[in-house]
Parts: structure tokens; C-alpha cells; sequence
């Protein structure tokens, strides 16, 4: 079944050739460009699955097939494509989830008057990402890894009228842009060290042992430095404040950045090179895999507080998309990979679908996006509310029913049985707790309570964007078949160790203590929320009972920790205090310098004209009239009318002709 | 018969040519234009080379007189006032003329009779066309499009 | 017998040359190519007065009315009544007319006209100028009508002849390329530009009874109508007489003729409408082939004329049936539909020839013209043709 | 008499001098085109004629020259004449004499 990867690169080939095209369309061909767009995907999605089956077959497949791009000196630069069950799930889950995207966002920007170019965008944008999943080679994932990146500037950027979304695109591109210096200086430096930049290479490639024994010590170094990237793109805590931001694109993107593309490839990209990260393991622990761990844990749960104080419904989707990914970073780093990745895939669906709702939710409020503005939702938007609840119990991990809650459990179980330290296990339940408490919170506020100003002219969405919705609805559900611990098929099939159903292995201990966690954060919620958005006691209704409670810690939370006003007050001041520097030293000091040869110049030139004046002109004059002379006299040939022109060629040729004949 | 031929059509065409070259009205010195072609063309039978003849007809008189009518048409309303002459281009020419004949009787070794030759038929110089010469047909073919393209756009009237 | 009988004017004409005997060749060569001349005169003069009446009469029966009846017997006498009548009109030229080409055109087109004969073969051995280039002849000297038109329309210095004349020329040009185009398969097939050569290989029949015409191959059926509508609008016919539409400028570039030039342009009209028949016949019909190895014992230059005649009629029978179209649509016609065509018929006909001429190429061809055709019908929506009428030809 | 090479060349000369004058003598630019089309038939003639008189060539070189020539030559006359019109369009004159806005 290998073969398949022989034709992989038709699956990122396809959604890119299809935006090429769409790029060509006119603003006027809405409809082709659309179906263009979901055809690809559709095409895409297909390909994925055979793909995917192919996968099947051979438990622990590894497909590979590699090619030389080109050749400098005696040093060849060969790319590749892979095929593994990592991106054999990692290709389902983009596909199906960008599909469901497509066709929603195709009610979503139905109004906007650069339909075309959205969808080109989008598909460029998914297509990158599905080119990052299979690639083979360190390089050639940088390469869809930068693409990804420039597709999300212009989808977060795609108001480009609104200046908020183009500094927002900005802020993004430049953050993610910190984080892959450090990614492409890993990338050289790994180059440098094991020389082959494939991943899997036949016992060579660098994630293999042959390239691995070259790097030694220095694979932590290197796999820190590959972290930066993977922290910059999936918003990890030093670089996490671009994500938020990013709310200021179209919804259907942050759906996709959230769920399937963008933030995705930095944890993929973990999982993908862990062999870096693990090499030299004493009992699965390594300094880089600990750093992972202390950083997902330190996002994890500041993304989760930020979380509850916000007010715009994207926002607070955005923090918990920044505390999952940090949920994800701790289970990688604490060796949970397979957990990790089931949880990204399943993560993938329901925030989806969670996003896809807020998006539903915004559509049908005309643009409101303030949770404070809306309220008693769930009577006028019923298909809207149900699958939102669903994405709901899934994000904040209720067991039994919901994919989500499965993966968590997984992701505890892993950490609980770190060696090095049981710090993350607790501040994961706290996290655990925090991440149902401000769930709660905004489901309350959305569609519990008094219809309040935006819910008054509310409406149900069109049925374009309620299909996706329920579909994804339905992954959420039942993705989760296949991830429990009766059956724990995903996890086998991304271990590739064979799987059985015991159903005995059901009720295990993480199983209550999430239970009681999940429950509660729900209960903690609801007690804490039961009122919001009406006055209560000598509360006004548009304070938040919490800000009521705490003002100062609601507002330290609400304004998000102050990160970003550290940045400008500390990073963005010291570069502009240089820019200020340059420029004063360019203005003063060579400016200073320049004019002074200036002057310098100056002196000798006035020299120089008052001997020219004196001496040499004098004789120049008559030469010069001379010449003047000689000119009139040739422009007077130059009679500008072509039969003179054509007589003197006549009269050269016969000139040529009798010198000919006389010679002869 | 052919030394009669020859001297029928060599009167016609320089006939028609000195018309064409003097005559006031443009329009008749184009229509004489195109009757010293067709001499032209005559000599070419004469010569035995009746395919080139025949080419010159077609392309000259179906194409090039007309679009020379045309041409006249569309600016007729100059050509009323066209009547100056240049008699130092008639004397340059006659220089020239001079100098060539001249030059031609000088040269000896041009009065020689045709020897003989066996017709030369259409698909020979088919042949030689698609063969031997198939570049230069390309490159003329091209050469035409781009003139084609070249005078269109040249008379294109700006429509606004 | 029937031999003799089909060489009968060939042997006529070599008997004929019996008398010079031992004259230098040279005059022997002019003395026959004169009576070709006679001849080819003789017989299409009278073609043309015969055609002249009998469409006329043939026209009266669409229109359910008797033609001309009244001279002669059924009125057959009635070209030479016109002819008279012609003759003895008097011959106006407008005063501010530019003299010489206004009389030097009419000479010139029916000069043309019938040069264009020369080259056609009319039965076995029955070529009066056989040419090496023939056909090009034929488009060459044919080319010439439309200096011929101009002058027509520019000597008489009329605003009417000269939108009649600019007309003409445009259709003549936009159209000439269609016909010379449509040619090109035929030659190509063949692989010479001599007539004779062209007719000689339709000669055979495949299983002894379809005649190996070009018109029984999907190319050449393509070709043949292109060919003919092409002839149409070479010869201002109706449909496609839009330069002498009547309702609109009176009669384009003959409208300051009368009397005998006028006829000799009508004249001029007609023979080439023979000349383009014959010239079709020659390259599509099988020339003076029989259409059945059976009928081979009739006279060929009969079949040829038989031919004709049918050509002939056809174009009556338009010019009853089909209303005058308009300027724009038939440019249209010309430069997207007609030139397209033609050069799929070129394909076309590289695909018979390579497919091996037999069922196989006849096949090819026909998926080839098909596709290419509905590929163009749906291209050029015909629903756009109704749009208000632009002139840009005659500006 | 059969004519002899000599005299198809004084003939094409003949015919290339009055071309020269059209070129050179007329006043209007049309005539100009007139007398450089005819320059290049006799130019053509003088082709054929030489490769008449010569003992034959494998291809026929003087012919498909020739042929090449009257190609271009019509490629030229069409330019030209597109030229002329835009000219008139332009200046509103076809004169030769007003056209030297190149006069240095």
C-alpha cells in the first residue's frame, strides 16, 4: 500500500491549484469560485481518506519517498513526503474539518465583496497546511510552515479596511516571525550537524538514529530552538498574543486557524520531530521535553484565567484555544504523543464547531460579538445552541459522552505519572476546572438568561451553516468511539501497537476525579453565573458577577495580565528607542560628516570656477562656438522630411555602384 | 515570339509605371500602378517562373491595390491638394538610372541567352518551401501576423 | 462510340488546327488558344442569356406568377429583346465622373470574369489553359474584381456606388479568405494546383458506385459548403447581394451605369457565378466525372454541364426563398464562423489523409468538423445577432 | 531575337528609377509607398531574371526569394498604409513636406 505516497502530493496540490485558479476568477464569479474552493476540498478530503485507509492496513506504516531538489557541490538537498498515521489522522481531520469551514463560511461571507478572494485564500491556506503535514524533510515543513503563516496575514488581514485586523494581521505575522527565526536557526544548526534534514530516511534521516547519534548533546538545544516556532505558531506563553488578536479575521478563519490549521502545526510539528526532543531520554524526561512541559502548564493555565474575564465571544474561544494548545504542549512534554495528537484531532473538531457557532451566533446578532450584548439565545437559535452545548461539554472535557473529555483524561493520566515532578497533574486540574468555569460562563451568558440589546433582532442561520455545525456536532460526539480506554483504537493506531476492547479498563480512577472536576467547574459556573446579565442585589446588570466580586482581579484578568503592555513598555520601547537613536546618529553625526565634505568640496569648487573664469575659458569660448557651428550646420541636414533622406541613400547607393563598376 | 512578348509587356509595364509615378490624380496612378504590376507579373511568365507570377497578382493587385484605394479613400480629402513635384528627386532618379544602366552595359558578362531549364513546377517549390526554406517560411508567416496586428492596431480609432 | 462522341470537340478543334500546318508553333498556339476564347464566349454568352430568362421564369413560378412569356416561344427570346433594349439605351456618365475609370471598370470586371474560365475543365482533354497553378490563377485573376468593383464604384463618383463599392470589397475580402481556405484541403489532398490533376483523382468509385467526389468526404462535404456560400457572397447574390440592396443604396456600385455598361456587369455577374460553380465542381463535384461508373457512357463535359445546371439552380432557388442579410451579420458570419470552419476543414482533411482515407479517416474527420462546429455554434450565441444595427463598414 | 539577360536588367533598373522618382518626387506619402513597392518588384525581377539566366540551382533560389521579398513586401505595404492613415488622422495631412517634425 505504499504507493500511496507516491501520489500524496496531490492532496496539498489539489486546494492549491484550486486557489490559483480562483485567484484568476473575477469578483463577479462568486458562485465558481466557491465550488471551486469545496471542490478541492472535497477532492482533498477524498485523497486524505485513501490515504488514510492505506494507513490502515499496515498497523505503524511508514511511507516515505524522498527526491533530490537540487545539488550544490558534492551536498545534495533532498525533500520528501511521508506517510505515517500522524499525518494520515492529521490529513483526515484538516480535510474534513476545512470542508465543513468552506461550506460554512460560504453563508458567512455570502455579503462580502471579496468573496473570491477569500476562498482563494482559504484554500491556499488549508492546502500549505496539508503540505506541512506530509512533508518529510525539515525544510520543506519550514517552507509550508512560512506559507501557512503568510496565508493566516492575509486571512487575519483580510479586512484590510479595518485597521484593528491589519495590525492584528500584522502582530500575528511578526510574532509567529520571532518564533521561526529560532525555528529556522534550529533547522541550519541541525543541517550543520547530522547533514540530511529528511526526517526518515532508511535508518539515516535526522529523526532516525543514524541522524540522531550525529547530533548528541545538541539535539536539545536544536529541539528548543524548533519549540520557539511551534511556540510561535500554537501560541505558546511568550508568544501567545498574537492568537487573540487573530479574532479580528473573518470567523470562518479563526475557526480554521484554531481548529484545524494554523495553531495545529505547532504542536504537529512537536509530535512530528519528539525523536529530537526525546533523544538521550532518561526514563522519558529531557531537559528540552521539561521546558515544553513548564511552558504548556504556564499557558495552559493563564490562557484559562484570561479566559474568564473576556467579553468578546471569539476572545474567550481564542484563550481556551491557547490554553488546550498549552493542555497539548504538557502531554507532549510529559511523553503522552499519541495523547497529545488525539487530543489536537479531537480539539480540532470541537472547536470547530465552537467557533463555527460564535461565528453562527455573530451572524445572527448582525456583528455583535460582545457576550454581555446577547443572552436568551438558545429559544431563537435552537440548532445554534444545541450543537454550541455540545462543543461546550466536549471543550471543558465531560467524560463518557464527548471526545473531548476522553483525550483530557488521557492527556491526565500522562501527566499524573511524570517522574520528574507532580506540580503540572494539579495545575491541569485546576486548569481542567477553570476551562469548564468560563465555559459555563459564556454559554450562560449566550443563550441563557434575558434577551438583552443584540439578542432582540437575532436569527437562526441559514441552513448552509447550520449542516456544518451539526456535522462537526456529531464528530464531536462520536469521535469519541474510538478514543476510550475500552477501545483506545486512535491510540493504538498512532502507537501502531495492536488494540483490544477490554471493557473493564472504562472504570478507571481518572475517570471519577475528572468527573468530579469537570462537574465542578460546571457547578462552580452556574452558581457564580446563575444571574448574569440581570441586576442583581445592588449589582447593575452590566457588571460581570466576578468583576462585581473581584474588580481587581477581574480587571487584572480582563486586561490579560498586562502582557501586552508589558511588550510595548519593555520589547517594543527598547527597539524604539534604538529606532530613535539611529535616527538621531543618521541626522547629527553623518549628516554632520557628509556635509562637512560638502563644504570641503564647496572651498575647492570656488577655487576651481575663478581659475576656470580666468584662465581657461577664455580659450574654450572660441572652441565651443566653434562646435556650435558645426552643429547648425549638421542639423541643417537634418530636414526632417523623408525624401530627402531617401535621395541621399539614392545617391550613396549610386555613389557605391559607380565606385563598383569602375573597380570591376 | 518571345522578343515580341517581351517588348509588349516591357512597354506596358514602364508605360504603367511612369503613369503611376506622375500621374496627378492618385487614383489613377494607383489603378496604373497596378497594371505595371501585372506586367510585372507578365515578365515573370516570361521568365518561366508563372507560381511567383501568379503570387504577385494575387498578393499585389487582391491586396495591396486595394488597401492603396482604401488608403486614398480615407484620406481623400488631402489629396486635392498634393501637387507639388520634386524635380531634384527626378534628377537624382535619372542619375540613378543612368548610373545603373551604365553599369549594366558595362558588364559583359550579362549578355547571355537563357539556357534551357526544365519547368519549374508548383510542387518543387512547394517542396522547397516545406524543405529548405521551411525556416524563412515561418519567420515570413510570423513576420506577417505582427504586421497585421502592427496596422490594426495603428488605425484603431480610440473609442472614447 | 461513345469515346467519340466525348472527344467530339476536342477532335473538332485539332482538325481545325489541320489547317496551319507548318505555320510556327507560336502561331498555331494562338490561333487555338483564340478559338478556346471563341468557344468558352460562344457558350457562356448563351448560358448567360439562357440563365438570365430562366431565372427570371423560374423566380416568377415561386412567386406564383408566370415569368417572362410573351417573346418567343415560353419568352425564350427574351434575352435578346433585353439585349437590344441594352444596346439601344442610351449611355449616361455622370459630368463630375471620372471618365476613364468610369469606363475602363465594367471592361475590366467582365474581362476578369472571364479569364476565370479559362482554367476550369469542362469534359476529358476539354481544359482550354491548362496551368500548372490553376487554381491560384483562378483566385489570382478573380482577386482582380475587386479593384475592378472599387473602380466601378470610385469612377462614378457617386455616394452611393462608392458605399456600394466599399461594401462589395469588404464582403469580397472577408469572404475571399473562406474560399481560398476551403481550397486548401483539396489541394492539399491532392497535391497539385492543376485542375485536370485535381478532377483526375475523383475519378474511381469506391465499390464500384460511390464516387470518390471530395464532397462524399466529411471534409470535403464541410468545404463544399463553405465553398458555396463563399461563392454566394463572391458573386453578390442574394442572399448576400448586400452591396446592390436596393432598399438601401439603389444599386450600389453599378447605380451610375445604364445601357450596355450595366449589362456588361450583370453579364460579368453571372459568369462568375458560372466560374465559381465551375471552379466548385471541379474541386468537390468530380469535375465532369459521372456519378456512376454505369454513366460513363454520357458524354463527360455533359455531366459537367448537368452539374452546373444543378449549382445553377440552387442559386435561383436561394435568391427565391432567402431574405437580403445585414451588413454586420454577414461580417460576423465571415470572421467567426465561415474562417474557423475552413481551418477545421484543413485539419480535418490531414486527419482523413492520415487516418488512411478509409472508413477510419471518413470518421476522424467527421468527429473532428463536428466538434469543432458545435464548439463554435455554442461559442457565438446566435441570440446576440439581434442587437440594433452597427455600421462599421461603410463609414 | 530572344531577349538576353542585359535587358530584363535594364528594364528592372528602368522600373526601379521611376519608382525613385515616385519615392523621391511626390508630395504625397502614398506615392512614396507606390514607388518603394515598385522599387522592390523590380528588385524581384532582377531575382527572377538572374535566376532565369543562370544554370539551374538545386532549389530555386532566385524564386523563393523572390517569393519572400513579395511576402514582405506586402507585410510592408500594409504597415505603410496603416501609417499613412494614422498619420492623416493625426496631422489632417498626407503631405510629406509637412510632415518633419524630426527638423533639427
Amino acid at each position: 500500500m505504499s504507493w500511496v505516497v507516491d501520489y500524496l502530493w496531490m492532496i496539498p496540490a489539489v486546494p492549491l491549484a484550486a486557489s490559483l485558479v480562483i485567484l484568476s476568477l473575477s469578483n463577479a464569479r462568486r458562485k465558481n469560485a466557491a465550488a471551486l474552493a469545496v471542490i478541492g476540498q472535497v477532492v482533498a478530503l477524498a485523497l486524505s481518506v485513501l490515504a488514510f485507509a492505506a494507513t490502515l492496513q499496515v498497523p505503524g506504516l511508514r511511507a516515505v519517498r524522498n527526491f533530490t531538489w537540487f545539488t550544490f557541490g558534492e551536498q545534495t538537498l533532498r525533500l520528501g513526503f511521508v506517510l505515517d498515521p500522524l499525518a494520515a489522522a492529521m490529513l483526515a481531520m484538516i480535510t474534513l474539518v476545512g470542508l465543513c469551514i468552506f461550506v460554512f463560511s460560504i453563508g458567512y461571507m455570502a455579503e462580502d465583496k471579496n468573496f473570491t478572494r477569500f476562498f482563494a485564500y482559504l484554500s491556499f491556506f488549508s492546502g500549505a497546511m496539508l503540505g506541512l503535514v506530509i512533508a518529510n524533510s525539515l525544510l520543506l515543513l519550514f517552507v509550508f510552515w512560512e506559507l501557512v503563516g503568510l496565508a493566516s496575514y492575509l486571512l487575519i488581514g483580510f479586512w484590510i479596511e479595518k485597521p484593528s485586523a491589519a495590525a492584528a494581521a500584522k502582530k500575528a505575522f511578526i510574532t509567529t516571525r520571532i518564533g521561526d527565526m529560532g525555528f529556522f536557526l534550529g533547522v541550519l544548526w541541525l543541517y550543520g550537524r547530522s547533514g540530511t534534514l529528511l526526517f526518515y530516511d532508511g535508518g539515516n534521516g535526522c529523526l532516525e538514529n543514524g541522524g540522531l547519534a550525529m547530533l548528541g548533546a545538541s539535539a536539545t538545544f536544536i529541539a528548543l530552538l524548533i519549540f520557539c516556532g511551534a511556540a510561535g505558531k500554537s501560541g505558546q506563553f511568550p508568544l501567545h498574543v498574537w492568537l487573540p488578536d487573530a479574532m479580528e479575521g473573518p470567523t470562518p478563519v479563526s475557526a480554521l486557524i484554531h481548529a484545524a490549521t494554523m495553531v495545529a502545526a505547532g504542536v504537529f510539528l512537536v509530535a512530528r520531530v519528539y525523536p529530537l526532543f526525546s533523544s538521550g531520554a532518561i526514563n522519558g524526561v529531557t531537559s528540552s521535553l521539561t521546558v515544553v512541559v513548564w511552558i504548556g502548564v504556564t499557558t495552559a493555565l493563564m490562557a484559562a484565567l484570561i479566559a474568564i474575564a473576556q467579553e468578546d465571544i471569539k476572545r474567550i474561544l481564542a484563550y481556551s484555544t491557547v490554553s488546550q494548545l498549552g493542555l497539548m504542549m504538557v502531554s507532549l512534554g510529559v511523553g503522552g504523543v499519541a495523547a497529545g495528537i488525539m487530543h489536537l484531532l479531537a480539539h480540532g473538531f470541537f472547536k470547530a464547531l465552537l467557533f463555527l457557532g460564535a461565528g453562527s451566533v455573530i451572524h445572527g446578532c448582525h456583528g455583535e460579538q460582545d457576550i454581555r450584548k446577547m443572552g436568551g439565545l438558545r429559544g431563537i437559535m435552537p440548532v445554534t445552541f444545541v450543537t454550541y452545548a455540545i462543543g461546550m461539554m466536549a471543550l471543558s472535557g465531560v467524560p463518557l459522552f464527548f471526545s473531548g473529555g476522553w483525550t483530557k483524561e488521557e492527556i491526565l493520566h500522562a501527566t499524573a505519572h511524570w517522574p520528574r515532578s507532580h506540580a503540572p497533574y494539579y495545575l491541569m486540574l485546576a486548569g481542567v476546572v477553570l476551562t469548564a468555569l468560563y465555559m459555563t460562563r459564556q454559554i450562560i451568558y449566550v443563550f441563557f438568561g434575558n434577551r438583552r440589546a443584540a439578542a432582540e433582532r437575532a436569527h437562526e442561520s441559514p441552513r448552509v451553516m447550520s449542516m456544518p455545525l451539526i456535522v462537526l456536532a456529531l464528530c464531536a460526539i462520536f469521535f469519541s468511539v474510538v478514543l476510550t480506554p475500552a477501545w483506545p483504537w486512535l491510540h493504538a493506531y498512532l502507537t501502531g501497537e495492536p488494540v483490544r476492547f477490554e471493557i473493564a479498563r472504562l472504570l478507571q480512577p481518572m475517570l471519577f476525579i475528572s468527573l468530579a472536576v469537570v462537574g465542578a467547574g460546571i457547578g462552580v459556573g452556574i452558581w457564580i453565573y446563575r444571574k448574569a446579565g440581570v441586576p442583581d442585589r445592588d449589582r447593575p446588570a452590566g457588571i460581570d458577577p466576578l468583576e462585581y466580586a473581584q474588580p481587581g482581579l477581574f480587571r487584572f484578568l480582563a486586561k490579560k495580565m498586562w502582557i501586552d503592555e508589558f511588550y510595548d513598555r519593555s520589547i517594543i520601547a527598547f527597539s524604539w528607542i534604538c529606532a530613535r537613536f539611529s535616527d538621531w546618529m543618521d541626522r547629527y553625526f553623518w549628516d554632520g560628516l557628509v556635509r562637512g565634505f560638502g563644504a570641503i568640496g564647496q572651498v575647492f569648487g570656488t577655487v576651481t570656477t575663478s581659475v576656470d573664469e580666468r584662465g581657461i575659458n577664455a580659450g574654450v569660448d572660441e572652441t565651443t562656438a566653434g562646435t556650435r557651428g558645426l552643429g547648425r550646420l549638421m542639423s541643417a541636414a537634418h530636414s526632417g522630411q523623408i525624401q530627402t533622406y531617401l535621395g541621399a541613400i539614392a545617391i550613396g547607393m549610386l555613389a557605391l555602384l559607380l565606385l563598383y563598376a569602375w573597380l570591376a | 515570339m518571345n522578343g515580341l512578348a517581351f517588348i509588349l509587356i516591357a512597354i506596358v509595364t514602364l508605360a504603367a509605371a511612369l503613369a503611376a509615378a506622375t500621374l496627378r490624380s492618385l487614383m489613377h496612378a494607383a489603378l496604373s500602378f497596378a497594371v505595371a504590376l501585372v506586367g510585372i507579373a507578365a515578365f515573370f511568365f516570361l521568365l518561366g517562373a508563372e507560381f511567383v507570377g501568379l503570387a504577385l497578382v494575387f498578393i499585389y493587385i487582391g491586396a495591396v491595390a486595394v488597401l492603396i484605394v482604401f488608403t486614398i479613400l480615407l484620406t481623400r480629402r488631402d489629396v486635392g491638394k498634393t501637387r507639388g513635384f520634386n524635380w531634384g528627386g527626378a534628377i537624382v532618379a535619372a542619375a540613378v538610372f543612368g548610373g545603373l544602366i551604365w553599369s549594366i552595359l558595362k558588364t559583359q558578362s550579362l549578355a547571355i541567352v537563357a539556357p534551357h531549364m526544365p519547368r519549374l513546377t508548383v510542387k518543387q517549390i512547394g517542396a522547397a518551401l516545406m524543405t529548405g526554406y521551411v525556416w524563412p517560411l515561418q519567420c515570413v508567416g510570423l513576420l506577417l501576423t505582427a504586421a497585421l496586428i502592427g496596422a490594426l492596431i495603428l488605425v484603431l480609432e480610440e473609442k472614447q | 462510340m461513345s469515346k467519340s462522341i466525348d472527344q467530339v470537340f476536342v477532335n473538332a478543334k485539332q482538325w481545325l488546327l489541320l489547317w496551319l500546318a507548318g505555320s510556327p508553333t507560336w502561331v498555331v498556339q494562338v490561333v487555338s488558344s483564340m478559338i478556346n476564347i471563341g468557344v468558352l464566349l460562344v457558350v457562356f454568352l448563351t448560358l448567360f442569356a439562357f440563365m438570365s430568362v430562366l431565372e427570371r421564369k423560374i423566380l416568377g413560378r415561386m412567386q406564383n406568377r408566370y415569368g417572362p412569356n410573351r417573346v418567343g416561344p415560353f419568352g425564350l427570346f427574351q434575352p435578346i429583346a433585353d439585349g437590344v433594349k441594352m444596346l439601344i439605351k442610351e449611355d449616361i456618365v455622370p459630368a463630375r465622373a471620372d471618365k476613364i475609370v468610369h469606363f475602363l471598370a465594367p471592361i475590366l470586371i467582365a474581362a476578369v470574369a472571364i479569364l476565370t474560365l479559362g482554367v476550369i475543365p469542362y469534359g476529358r482533354n476539354m481544359t482550354p489553359f491548362t496551368i500548372d497553378g490553376g487554381v491560384l490563377f483562378f483566385f489570382a485573376v478573380g482577386s482582380t474584381t475587386e479593384l475592378a468593383v472599387f473602380m466601378a464604384g470610385w469612377g462614378s463618383n457617386n455616394k452611393f456606388s462608392m458605399l456600394g463599392a466599399m461594401r462589395a470589397i469588404a464582403q469580397m475580402i472577408s469572404y475571399e479568405l473562406p474560399l481560398l481556405i476551403t481550397v486548401l484541403p483539396v489541394v492539399m489532398v491532392v497535391g497539385s494546383l492543376m485542375p485536370d490533376r485535381i478532377v483526375a483523382a475523383q475519378a474511381d468509385y469506391t465499390f464500384g458506385l460511390v464516387p470518390r467526389w471530395f464532397v462524399f468526404t466529411p471534409w470535403g462535404a464541410a468545404a463544399f459548403i463553405l465553398f458555396f456560400v463563399s461563392g454566394l457572397v463572391e458573386s453578390n447574390r442574394t442572399p448576400f447581394d448586400v452591396p446592390e440592396g436596393e432598399s438601401e443604396i439603389v444599386a450600389g456600385h453599378m447605380t451610375e451605369y445604364s445601357g450596355f455598361k450595366y449589362a456588361t456587369f450583370f453579364m460579368a455577374e453571372y459568369i462568375g457565378m458560372f466560374a465559381i460553380s465551375g471552379l466548385g465542381i471541379t474541386l468537390f463535384l468530380g469535375g465532369w466525372h459521372a456519378p456512376a461508373r454505369a454513366l460513363e457512357f454520357v458524354p463527360s463535359y455533359l455531366w459537367f454541364f448537368a452539374k452546373l445546371s444543378v449549382l445553377l439552380f440552387v442559386y435561383i432557388w436561394l435568391r427565391g426563398t432567402l431574405p437580403r442579410t445585414r451588413v454586420d451579420q454577414m461580417m460576423n458570419f465571415a470572421w467567426k464562423f465561415m474562417l474557423p470552419m475552413a481551418f477545421t476543414c484543413i485539419v480535418a482533411a490531414a486527419v482523413w489523409h492520415y487516418a488512411g482515407r478509409g472508413l477510419r479517416g471518413w470518421l476522424w474527420s467527421l468527429v473532428v468538423i463536428a466538434v469543432v462546429y458545435t464548439a463554435l455554434s455554442m461559442l457565438l450565441d446566435t441570440r446576440r445577432k439581434f442587437a440594433p444595427r452597427v455600421y462599421r463598414f461603410a463609414e | 531575337m530572344t531577349p538576353t539577360l542585359q535587358v530584363f536588367l535594364i528594364v528592372s533598373a528602368a522600373l526601379f528609377s521611376i519608382g525613385l522618382l515616385a519615392a523621391l518626387s511626390r508630395r504625397h506619402a502614398i506615392f512614396i509607398l507606390i514607388g518603394i513597392e515598385m522599387m522592390l518588384a523590380a528588385a524581384n525581377l532582377n531575382f527572377i531574371a538572374f535566376w532565369r539566366f543562370n544554370p539551374p540551382p538545386k532549389q530555386p533560389i532566385g524564386v523563393m526569394i523572390a517569393l519572400f521579398a513579395i511576402a514582405i513586401a506586402a507585410a510592408e505595404a500594409a504597415v505603410g498604409l496603416a501609417l499613412v492613415i494614422a498619420v492623416y488622422r493625426h496631422y489632417r495631412t498626407t503631405n510629406v513636406d509637412q510632415l518633419d517634425q524630426l527638423k533639427g
